[in-house]
């Protein structure tokens, strides 16, 4: 269903002269982010939601909070609604600015990405390291704490070693796979 | 098709998003509700650029892509660590912190 | 001078803690503060005889910028106001300090670097001569008692010592922001540079709307540090908690401060609020008044009985400050010093009276302790008398001006407020009768007071003599700079009404000063005081003054 | 004036070792009483016109327009008054050597003593209000040592207390009606504001009224006037000199004096002076009924000394000023004879005061027998005695006055009549009769001793260390220092009279003009007047003694009847018109109440209650529902956010035109 | 592949694609974190343990010692650099010192601290130097994508650091709520930002200003986008309704991250809500104060109320930070340079006096079992004098008490508000300091006014059942930590001197204000 939904919305760039942007939309989210999904819920186990256990300090939100949050959600689409409409602006109702041809090539964004948004652009490309780094350490799977006995730990440094066999786990697979996309935005 | 019909999907998605945040105690979903919810700024965001006819919302949300993707990563090793510690995959059940 | 004044005990106090606990010698560390709190003493006695009570204008004035970017300075003065407020601190906190070194207390550093900082704090407030001066040490000076309790204190002193301070401070913050916004208010107002020394405050005037709730949060901080009644809740408690050696000093100069706070920044920096609020004020005061005597006398607490007579006792001063006439404001001026005067000893005495009775301090358990210790009996007699102010003791001419002061502005309040003096002969009179006399007690063994102790009541008994023979001593240093002080809000609240007592050149000199005959608009008022002033020949009566107001009116 | 000052200073040296204290104290007062001769002599070398001399010592309190000085002031009327204060103060200290010797508090007593006589006169001659309240309250301090001097019975303790709080109401009354005065004259001067009152309260004569009217509660407070008598009696507690000279001679007069001393004011203000003569009278006549009951001996004087007072604040009161202060010192005189007698007596009953005790002392004491009744003549008005003189020169003025007036000469010549029967009641109950034990005793020629000491109020048990009484109290006139006093003052109380003899002898009013010079009160009672109360009086005192003869002596069944007859008169009366427990109930129970209430109740409920706990408790309220909002489920944090981006949403949408 | 030698290949690339001026040495400070965090990261893969125990935070600290350098180095700078995607000027370099003197905090209580050591020495700093490069940009920041990018290069590495005690549930709890609310809060800012720019046609700030004065100050749009942006800020910044992970998170990280976390993050959101409200939506003042107002009076109360009767230091501290907040806001309500320097000011106090109280949490967090509970602090005063006097410090900063740095913020922060016009928040803001003294001087009464748990240390019998289950307390370690020691002692001693001789903040921050020109 995401992806379907991934697809549609895709879809609805292409209608607002987003070319890059809705191929970038079926590669990232359909492509990549659904299979890191995949992979992340047949190791842990799908949507199971584990059994409750009775906790006497507390009831878990219950219907009152998904009536909250219907009305919540309701009163945000209302209101959301209400800004766009009910804004005076000219452009909202009608079918947009006219533009240049190249609106939303590849081209012109990779301009816009190079000159006005540089800075964005490579901060973003490290945000892609950090996170990268981040996904290592949570997920990798570790001996133990190191303390100082001299026992090997296994490192970041690990995944580009020959590891022993079985121990191919999501952890590599979440760290070694941005890279790729680190390469590709850079390229 | 005018802009405002763009804009009133993204809203919609958007407070499904939310809506799935409150909802949900699988983090798992969770996280696709939090995807959702991005989306949602994403259209607008395309919406917007489309209206002004300038290219700046079309980069904005070239990069909320990247920022999505790291979210989800981050969020999915967190999942993976969760569950080395055998803790619940239910949101109502984390809740040693309070008070 | 002033400076070395403030900060010579909490220097001394520094030294010798640091010294202390690095050689080991740490029970030196009293005498070294000691040795710093004499040498305050002797500087503000020093300041006393050198000071000039001719003129009501700041003396010894210290200026320099602390904060240039607030406007704040470090601006230190002596007037009459505070002149002999600084020897009375000075005094009980040295008086303090002997007492303290007679006994060995748990940290003694830690014990003496507080009352050092303490005394530093107390002496800053008394000093400043700058707004945000002022609420910093004014706030600094409840830290140190914090610990004070918290650490040495009786029973229960953490819960009596963090409702102390809370209690306490939530009125001092208020002031903070009240004191802000005078500062910026004024300064938005006039277009002058931000400033908070006093003297520039006070060349601009607030506009009487918001002179009103900023003078609400001044009066908060004040009420509550006095306490007046309704808010003195965390006064019971504190005081059963608090080592007697600390409470010496609490209840002596601390009180003070807030009351002191009146005068030196409400009346003049707010006179149309305190004009506004005069009667809300003497309510304060009156409640005070019948609340902290009635709940005195049917206390069995030695120290509640102390403690609920000084809210009967800052009533008054409430009430002749907010008299708004120069005798009242005299009359409140003298009386905190006697105030201070007699209760610190009292507290002594009190220490004196707990350890006779074996270690109790109900008045039930103690009786008859006068036996063997005559010249306790006498020292408290004196003490006790002076409490409940007894013509002829300092204390009644304090009282004696207030009350002239209130009758002459509210009559029915002045009437109602001698019921309280009635009380007082009750409530001194029965502590004493039922410490010193009565049959004695089951636990009480009556032995006369030690040398030592005799000396650290001495000075007190001395000092409280000297104002029962020549209160002149103080009311001539001081009234100059009073009169300044309550003449803006006398004019504003009793317009028309010259100084009457103050003698027609007195009131002239007065509101020249304060600027105030300019801004009265009550039809002639300038044209008024000159008149007066050049129809009465010099020390003619004040009722020619009276008449001449009248006719030019 | 150079002496005033040092008879001021004079008396001050207190604490001596040993005995000598006794003698150097009373060398003190001595010579006080030598300086004020000799200030009277001087006093007469100045011209008449000049006889006001007021001399400032230092500054008091001069600010704000408030002029205290410390300022004498001599004139007649406070040189009369030094006179008879220093004179009595003398010979009290001499009986009291004597009566004291085995008090285990003697220098105390002393230092007491002496400190009251300085207060006593720097009352008299205080030249302006500041001073006189300061001499006003420290004479009833003084009077408070000394009542509570044997400060462990808890009697002792509560009769001072109840005496110093009451005198301190008198000085609360003093000072609120000095500020009345001045509200208007602007000094405390006594002499300036003497000098303004007619024009300074203009059209204020309320305010003038109402300053008398208090200075009044401050002389009814410290004279024992109704309703603020309740202390006297209770008074007795003190020591017997004490008595003497406080409760009698010196201080409870003091109101007398001030009414004279504010005689321009009270002339200004005839409704002051007026409520000043009835409470007077209503007084003497209220403390003679309850003299005529009370048994013991010394209430008995106490109450006869209540109802003297009466005479004179009713005397004073109608600007009989002469007269007034001519009873003041004969009643010192002959008062503080019967006060060293009934030491003497009560000496000899080892403490005990009853009058249900003691009978027959003549024989065993006739020094004291005849000193008593010496008293007691004057004290009835018996010509020629003092009192005889004295009190119908009061009357005589009262009565000239008319009008209404008339009722007060009635009243005063019914009191007279009570006066001497309560009085020679006492001396027939107490001298005549069958002598009881410790008269024997004593005839035999040993003095009764208590084998257990107790307090004769409430018979508990006490030892003779400080605090009590010493171990053998009373030297029932053994000792010739004693009788040296009371020798001295019976012959003062036979011949006072006769510095004031109708129309033969007019010192003292012509010493005293000066003072009144400015009184606008100028009587000329007629001759049959005078002869006719002069008759009057002897009548009445002589029927007094006759009818109390009869009772107490000839018919001593009498008294029994009489009371089982008029039973509820006698119980009011007994009970002393129930004005303590009106006191009790009106005043001392409402503020006790008033004191637990704020304890118990207010201070819990309202101080701790609402305000501190009011505010913690919202505090902690507010604390609980942020602690108990935190509830550790993701999805209220994440639902909170939400909820408060819709408000804040719909704020902003409003904002939105 | 790293930032500069990207930045380097574009400078390269140079005619072709028009690329912007760079200025590398405006630049430097995020440059050198940037270049620090890979030097960190890979000095983290050699095995040496010496190297990964020593040599890395060793490194992280000579890059966060090159980073201040460079930031002194530019003072006074006030320049639009990469093409108007990021401003340095006085308000950002001040804040970069905030940051960066956090970092050093942060990384001194560190050196020896679990956290790294879980999730490996080079991987923990280098996240550390990522988020303050996040930091960085942030303040940094003036248009909305660099406002974003930055946001989430602080939160990302954040949501890690927060999880890196691996074992311990709480710390997972922690990052996972930190994870999935901030992701909502990012959300809401990104939507925010995306009607924002929808209203205004511009993501730099000086286009939206200019937009905003060309009119349209009211639309529904810019509104409501408004509303979305701050509540994204407001929860960074954590202000209430937007607070609730604040305590969770701060007292499930490991302790040196919520310090960092408390300091560095505020003081980042803080920079950031300046720059996008005081610079890009001046225009719209009037709307947004009073409603920014109610946050912040919300705040305070909830904050100080909230921080009551805590019983974990942590929490507590994070309770109070959200009250802080909250009198923080008030400098950016009004909206004012006056508003700006006081914001700034209280933001450097803060700094001081609250890495003083997390040093010492630190500190007993290893000499007793007691973790960070506040009976870990009973007894100190007579245990340890020093870390006693610089916990009291920080307390009476934090309250606000005179002769301390904290009074001086305070001060000025009232000011402010004050001469904004605010006097209703300025009452509040003291009434919330009075409620707060009821918990700071509950920590002062434990560690003054109790004795050490089974140790009588105050001459009086330790009272019999006060601790029943009190563990045995470990023999205090001294010394074996004295960069902790070191940091307790100089934020104390920092917020004592400047709570004395306060010129020197006020010349430090004077820059910030006079930054934002389009103030008054």
């Amino acid at each position: 269903a995401l992806v379907s939904h991934l697809i549609s919305l895709a879809v609805l760039f292409m209608l607002l002269r987003a070319q890059f942007v809705a191929a970038a939309q079926v590669v990232v989210y359909a492509g990549a982010v659904m299979v890191l999904y995949t992979f992340v819920v047949s190791y842990v186990g799908g949507a199971d939601a584990g059994p409750r256990n009775g906790d006497p300090l507390g009831r878990p939100p219950g219907a009152a909070m998904t009536l909250a949050a219907w009305g919540c959600g309701g009163a945000l689409v209302v209101e959301l609604l209400i800004a766009v409409l009910g804004s005076g602006l000219k452009g909202i109702s009608g079918h947009g600015a006219p533009f240049s041809p190249t609106f939303g090539s590849p081209a012109s964004i990779g301009d816009l990405l190079l000159t006005r948004f540089l800075a964005p652009f490579e901060i973003a490309s490290y945000l892609l390291l950090v996170a990268a780094v981040g996904a290592v350490v949570l997920a990798r799977r570790r001996g133990g704490v190191d303390d100082g006995t001299g026992v090997p730990v296994i490192t970041a440094m690990d995944i580009f070693r020959p590891r022993p066999p079985g121990t191919g786990t999501m952890a590599e697979g979440v760290g070694g796979r941005v890279h790729p996309i680190v390469g590709e935005t850079d390229a | 098709m005018s802009i405002a019909w763009y804009l009133a999907v993204s809203a919609v998605i958007f407070a499904i998003g939310a809506g799935g945040v409150l909802i949900r105690r699988n983090p798992l979903v969770i996280l696709l509700c939090l995807e959702l919810m991005l989306n949602a700024a994403n259209l607008a965001l395309i919406g917007f650029s489309r209206m002004w006819g300038n290219g700046d919302g079309q980069v904005f949300a070239l990069i909320v892509m990247v920022v999505a993707a790291c979210e989800v990563t981050v969020g999915l090793g967190l999942i993976v660590a969760m569950h080395r510690l055998k803790l619940p995959m239910n949101v109502d059940e984390i809740r040693d912190l309070r008070g | 001078m002033l400076s070395v004044l403030i900060w010579l005990p909490l220097a001394t106090a520094l030294a010798g803690a640091l010294a202390g606990s690095l050689t080991g010698a740490r029970g030196r560390t009293g005498l070294a503060v000691l040795v710093g709190a004499l040498g305050s003493l002797g500087l503000a006695v020093a300041l006393i005889v050198g000071y000039d009570g001719h003129t009501g204008q700041l003396q010894h004035v210290t200026d320099i910028v602390w904060i240039a970017s607030l406007g704040i300075h470090y601006k230190l003065g002596v007037d009459g106001l505070n002149l002999f407020l600084v020897g009375l601190a000075t005094l009980l906190f040295a008086v303090a300090l002997v007492a303290a070194n007679l006994r060995e207390w748990e940290k003694p550093h830690l014990f003496y670097f507080h009352l050092g900082l303490a005394e530093s704090a107390v002496l800053g407030a008394l000093l400043a001569q700058d707004l945000a001066l002022f609420v910093a040490f004014f706030d600094l000076m409840l830290i140190p008692f914090y610990f004070l309790t918290g650490i040495w204190g009786g029973e229960d002193r953490v819960r009596a010592t963090t409702k102390l301070v809370i209690y306490t401070l939530v009125g001092s913050l208020l002031m903070l922001a009240a004191a802000i916004a005078t500062a910026v208010l004024t300064a938005h107002d006039s277009g002058n540079a931000l400033s908070f020394v006093f003297s520039d405050l006070r060349a601009a005037p607030l506009p009487v709307g918001s002179q009103d709730w900023i003078f609400l949060c001044f009066a908060a901080a004040f009420l509550v540090k006095m306490p007046a009644f309704p808010l003195h809740g965390w006064m019971p408690d504190g005081y059963r908690a608090m080592p007697i050696e600390v409470l010496m000093v609490f209840s002596g100069v601390l009180s003070k401060v807030g009351a002191y706070g009146f005068l030196r920044i409400v009346l003049p920096l707010f006179p149309g609020a305190s004009a506004h609020f005069q009667t809300v004020m003497l309510v304060f005061g009156l409640a005070s008044i019948l609340y902290g005597s009635a709940m005195a006398f049917t206390q069995t607490n030695v120290r509640l009985i102390a403690g609920y007579s000084s809210v009967a006792q800052l009533g008054f001063i409430t009430m002749g400050i907010f008299s708004l006439t120069p005798q009242g404001a005299q009359g409140a001026l003298l009386q905190m010093i006697n105030h201070g005067l007699v209760v610190a000893p009292l507290f002594f005495i009190i220490l004196l009276l707990s350890a006779r009775a074996g270690g109790s301090e109900d008045i039930r358990e103690m009786g008859g302790i006068a036996m063997r210790a005559p010249i306790l009996a006498t020292l408290f007699l004196v003490v006790a008398l002076a409490t409940l102010a007894i013509p002829g003791s300092g204390n009644f001419a304090g009282e004696f001006l207030i009350l002239l002061g209130v009758f002459s502005t509210k009559l029915v309040f002045a009437v109602v407020a001698f019921a309280g003096v009635v009380m007082a002969a009750v409530y001194s009179l029965r502590m004493y009768i039922r410490s010193m006399h009565n049959r004695t007690g089951p636990d009480v063994e009556s032995r006369e007071l030690r040398l030592i102790d005799g000396l650290v009541l001495a000075p007190f008994i001395a000092v409280i003599l000297l104002f029962a023979l020549y209160p002149q001593l103080e009311l001539h240093r001081a009234e100059k700079s009073v009169t300044a002080t309550v003449a803006g809000a006398r004019a504003i609240a009793e317009p028309g009404t010259p100084q009457v007592a103050g003698g027609p050149l007195t009131a002239l000199a007065a509101f020249q000063r304060s600027g105030v005959s300019i801004r009265r608009s009550n039809g002639g008022w300038t044209v008024s005081a000159p008149a007066a002033a050049g129809g009465v020949a010099p020390g003619g009566l004040a009722t020619t003054a009276n008449e001449v107001t009248v006719t030019v009116k | 004036m150079p002496l005033a000052g040092s008879l001021v200073i004079g008396v001050l040296f207190r604490r001596l070792p040993d005995r000598s204290a006794g003698y150097l104290a009373t060398g003190a007062v001595g010579l006080s009483f030598v300086f004020a001769v000799i200030t009277l002599v001087s006093l007469q070398g100045h011209g008449v016109g000049d006889r006001e001399l007021p001399s400032t010592l230092w500054n008091y309190a001069v600010t704000s327009g408030v002029d205290a000085r410390l300022t004498v002031l001599v004139d007649p009327l406070s040189v009369l008054m030094i006179c008879v204060v220093a004179g009595v103060s003398t010979l009290i200290h001499l009986y009291s050597i004597a009566y004291m010797w085995s008090d285990r508090g003697y220098v105390r007593f002393f230092a007491y003593l002496n400190f009251f006589v300085f207060s006593m006169l720097l009352l008299v001659l205080a030249g302006n209000f500041v001073l006189l309240i300061v001499g006003w309250a420290f004479v009833g301090a003084a009077s408070y040592f000394l009542i509570s001097f044997w400060y462990r019975r808890t009697t002792a303790t509560r009769a001072g207390l109840k005496a110093f709080v009451i005198n301190v109401l008198g000085d609360v009354g003093l000072v609120l009606g000095t500020y009345f005065i001045f509200k208007h004259t602007h000094t405390l001067d006594f002499l300036s504001s003497f000098r303004d009152v007619h024009t300074a309260f203009g059209g204020h004569s309320g305010d003038l009224t109402a300053g008398c009217i208090l200075l009044l509660v401050g002389a009814f407070a410290k004279s024992a006037q109704l309703p603020l008598h309740t202390w006297l009696p209770d008074a007795m507690e003190g020591p017997t000199p004490v008595s003497a000279l406080i409760h009698a001679a010196t201080m409870v007069t003091a109101g007398v004096y001030l009414i004279a001393r504010m005689h321009p004011l009270f002339e200004a203000a005839p409704a002051a002076a007026d409520v000043g003569e009835v409470v007077g009278a209503a007084t003497l006549l209220v403390a003679g009924t309850i003299g005529l009951v009370q048994t013991d001996l010394k209430r008995v004087i106490a109450y006869s000394t209540m109802s003297q007072i009466g005479y004179m604040i009713m005397g004073v009161s109608a600007g009989a000023y002469a007269a007034g202060l001519f009873h003041l010192m004969t009643h010192a005189f002959f008062k503080a004879l019967l006060f060293m007698a009934a030491g003497s007596v009560i000496g000899a009953m080892a403490g005990n005061q009853s009058l249900d005790r003691m009978s027959g002392f003549r024989k065993a004491m006739p020094f004291t027998f005849g000193c008593f009744v010496i008293g007691g003549l004057a004290l009835s008005g018996i010509p020629p005695f003092s009192g005889f003189f004295s009190k119908d020169d009061i009357l005589l003025q009262v009565g000239t006055a008319g009008g209404w007036h008339w009722a007060l000469y009635v009243a005063g010549y019914v009191g007279a009549f009570l006066t001497a029967i309560y009085t020679f009641r006492m001396i027939f109950r107490a001298f005549l009769g069958e002598p009881c034990p410790e008269a024997l005793e004593l005839e035999q020629g040993h003095l009764h001793h208590a084998d257990v000491h107790t307090n004769p109020a409430t018979g508990e048990i006490e030892d003779t260390d400080i605090g009590f009484p010493g171990p053998e109290h009373h030297i029932a006139e053994q000792r010739p220092l004693m009788r040296v006093a009371m020798g001295t003052l019976a012959v003062l109380s036979v011949i006072g009279g006769i510095v004031e003899i109708p129309k033969t002898t007019n010192w003292l009013d012509n010493f005293l003009a000066p003072t009144f010079a400015d009184s606008t009160i100028v009587r000329n009672p007629s001759n049959g007047l005078l002869a006719f109360g002069l008759v009057l009086g002897a009548a009445v005192g002589l029927l007094g003694i006759g009818i109390a003869y009869y009772v107490w002596v000839l018919k001593p069944g009498t008294a029994a009847r009489l009371q089982a007859r008029l039973r509820p008169i006698h119980t009011l009366f007994l009970n002393k018109w129930y004005f303590d427990e009106l006191i009790d109930f009106a005043v001392v129970r409402p503020a006790a109440w008033f004191g637990r209430f704020g304890q118990q109740t207010f201070e819990r409920l309202v101080v701790n209650g609402t305000l501190v706990g009011g505010t913690t408790g919202l505090v902690k309220a507010g604390s609980a529902a942020v602690r108990g909002a935190q509830t550790g489920f993701l999805r209220y944090y994440a639902g909170l956010l939400i909820a408060g981006l819709t408000a804040l949403g719909l704020y902003f949408l409003l904002q939105s035109t | 592949m790293n930032y500069a030698a990207a930045v380097r290949q574009a400078a390269a690339n140079g005619p072709p694609l028009k690329g912007p001026h760079v200025d590398f040495a405006a630049l430097g400070p995020i440059e050198a974190l940037l270049a620090g965090s890979l030097i960190v990261l890979m000095l983290g893969l050699l095995s040496s343990r010496k190297i990964r125990h020593q040599a890395v935070p060793a490194v992280t600290l000579l890059t966060l010692t090159v980073t201040i350098g460079l930031t002194i180095w530019q003072w006074h700078d006030d320049k639009s650099v990469v093409a108007g995607a990021m401003t340095i000027d006085g308000l950002s370099l001040v804040l970069t010192l905030v940051i960066a003197v956090a970092g050093v905090a942060a990384t001194l209580l560190s050196w020896r601290a679990l956290a790294p050591r879980e999730a490996a020495h080079g991987e923990y700093y280098a996240l550390l130097l990522g988020s303050m490069a996040g930091m960085l940009v942030l303040i940094c920041s003036s248009n909305l994508v660099t406002l974003f990018v930055g946001l989430e290069l602080l939160s990302i590495p954040l949501y890690v650091l927060c999880a890196t005690e691996l074992h311990r549930a709480s710390s997972l709890e922690a990052g996972l709520k930190y994870l999935i609310v901030g992701s909502v809060g990012s959300a809401t800012l990104l939507y925010g930002l995306a009607l924002i720019y929808g209203a205004t046609g511009a993501t730099s700030f000086s286009g939206i200003a200019a937009s905003l004065a060309r009119g349209g100050a009211s639309d529904p749009l810019l509104l409501t986008g408004i509303a979305l942006g701050v509540t994204g800020l407001c929860f960074k910044a954590s202000v209430a309704p937007f607070h609730q992970w604040t305590p969770d998170v701060y007292e499930g990280a490991p302790t040196p991250i919520t310090a960092f976390m408390a300091v560095a993050t505020k003081a980042a959101a803080f920079g950031v809500l300046l720059r996008l409200f005081d610079v890009g939506l001046i225009g719209d003042h009037a709307n947004w104060g009073p409603a920014l107002a109610t946050l912040a009076a919300v705040t305070i109360v909830v904050g100080n109320v909230g921080a009551l009767g805590q019983s974990s230091l942590k929490r507590m501290l994070a309770y109070s930070s959200v009250a802080q907040a909250g009198y923080i806001m008030a400098g950016v309500v009004v909206a004012t340079q006056l508003g700006v320097r006081a914001t700034v000011l209280y933001l450097v106090t803060y700094l001081m006096m609250n890495l003083a109280a997390f040093a010492v949490i630190v500190a007993r967090e290893r000499e007793t079992s007691l973790g960070d509970d506040i009976d870990s602090l009973a007894g100190l005063g007579a245990d340890r004098p020093v870390l006693a006097w610089s916990m009291t410090i920080a307390m009476l900063s934090l309250a606000g008490i005179p002769a301390t740095a904290g009074f001086i913020g305070k001060v000025y922060l009232i000011q402010a508000a004050v001469d904004g016009g605010y006097a209703w928040l300025a009452v509040v803001i003291v009434l919330g300091s009075a409620v707060s003294l009821g918990y700071y001087l509950r920590v002062l009464a434990a560690i003054w006014m109790r004795s050490a748990p089974a140790v009588g240390t105050l001459g009086r019998p330790a009272i019999a059942g006060a601790s029943p289950e009190a563990p045995v307390v470990p023999a205090p370690a001294r010394g074996r930590h004295p960069e902790v020691a070191l940091v307790a002692v100089l934020c104390a001693a920092g917020s004592l001197f400047f709570g004395i001789i306060p010129q020197p903040l006020f010349d430090l921050v004077h820059g910030a204000g006079s930054a934002l020109t389009g103030l008054l």
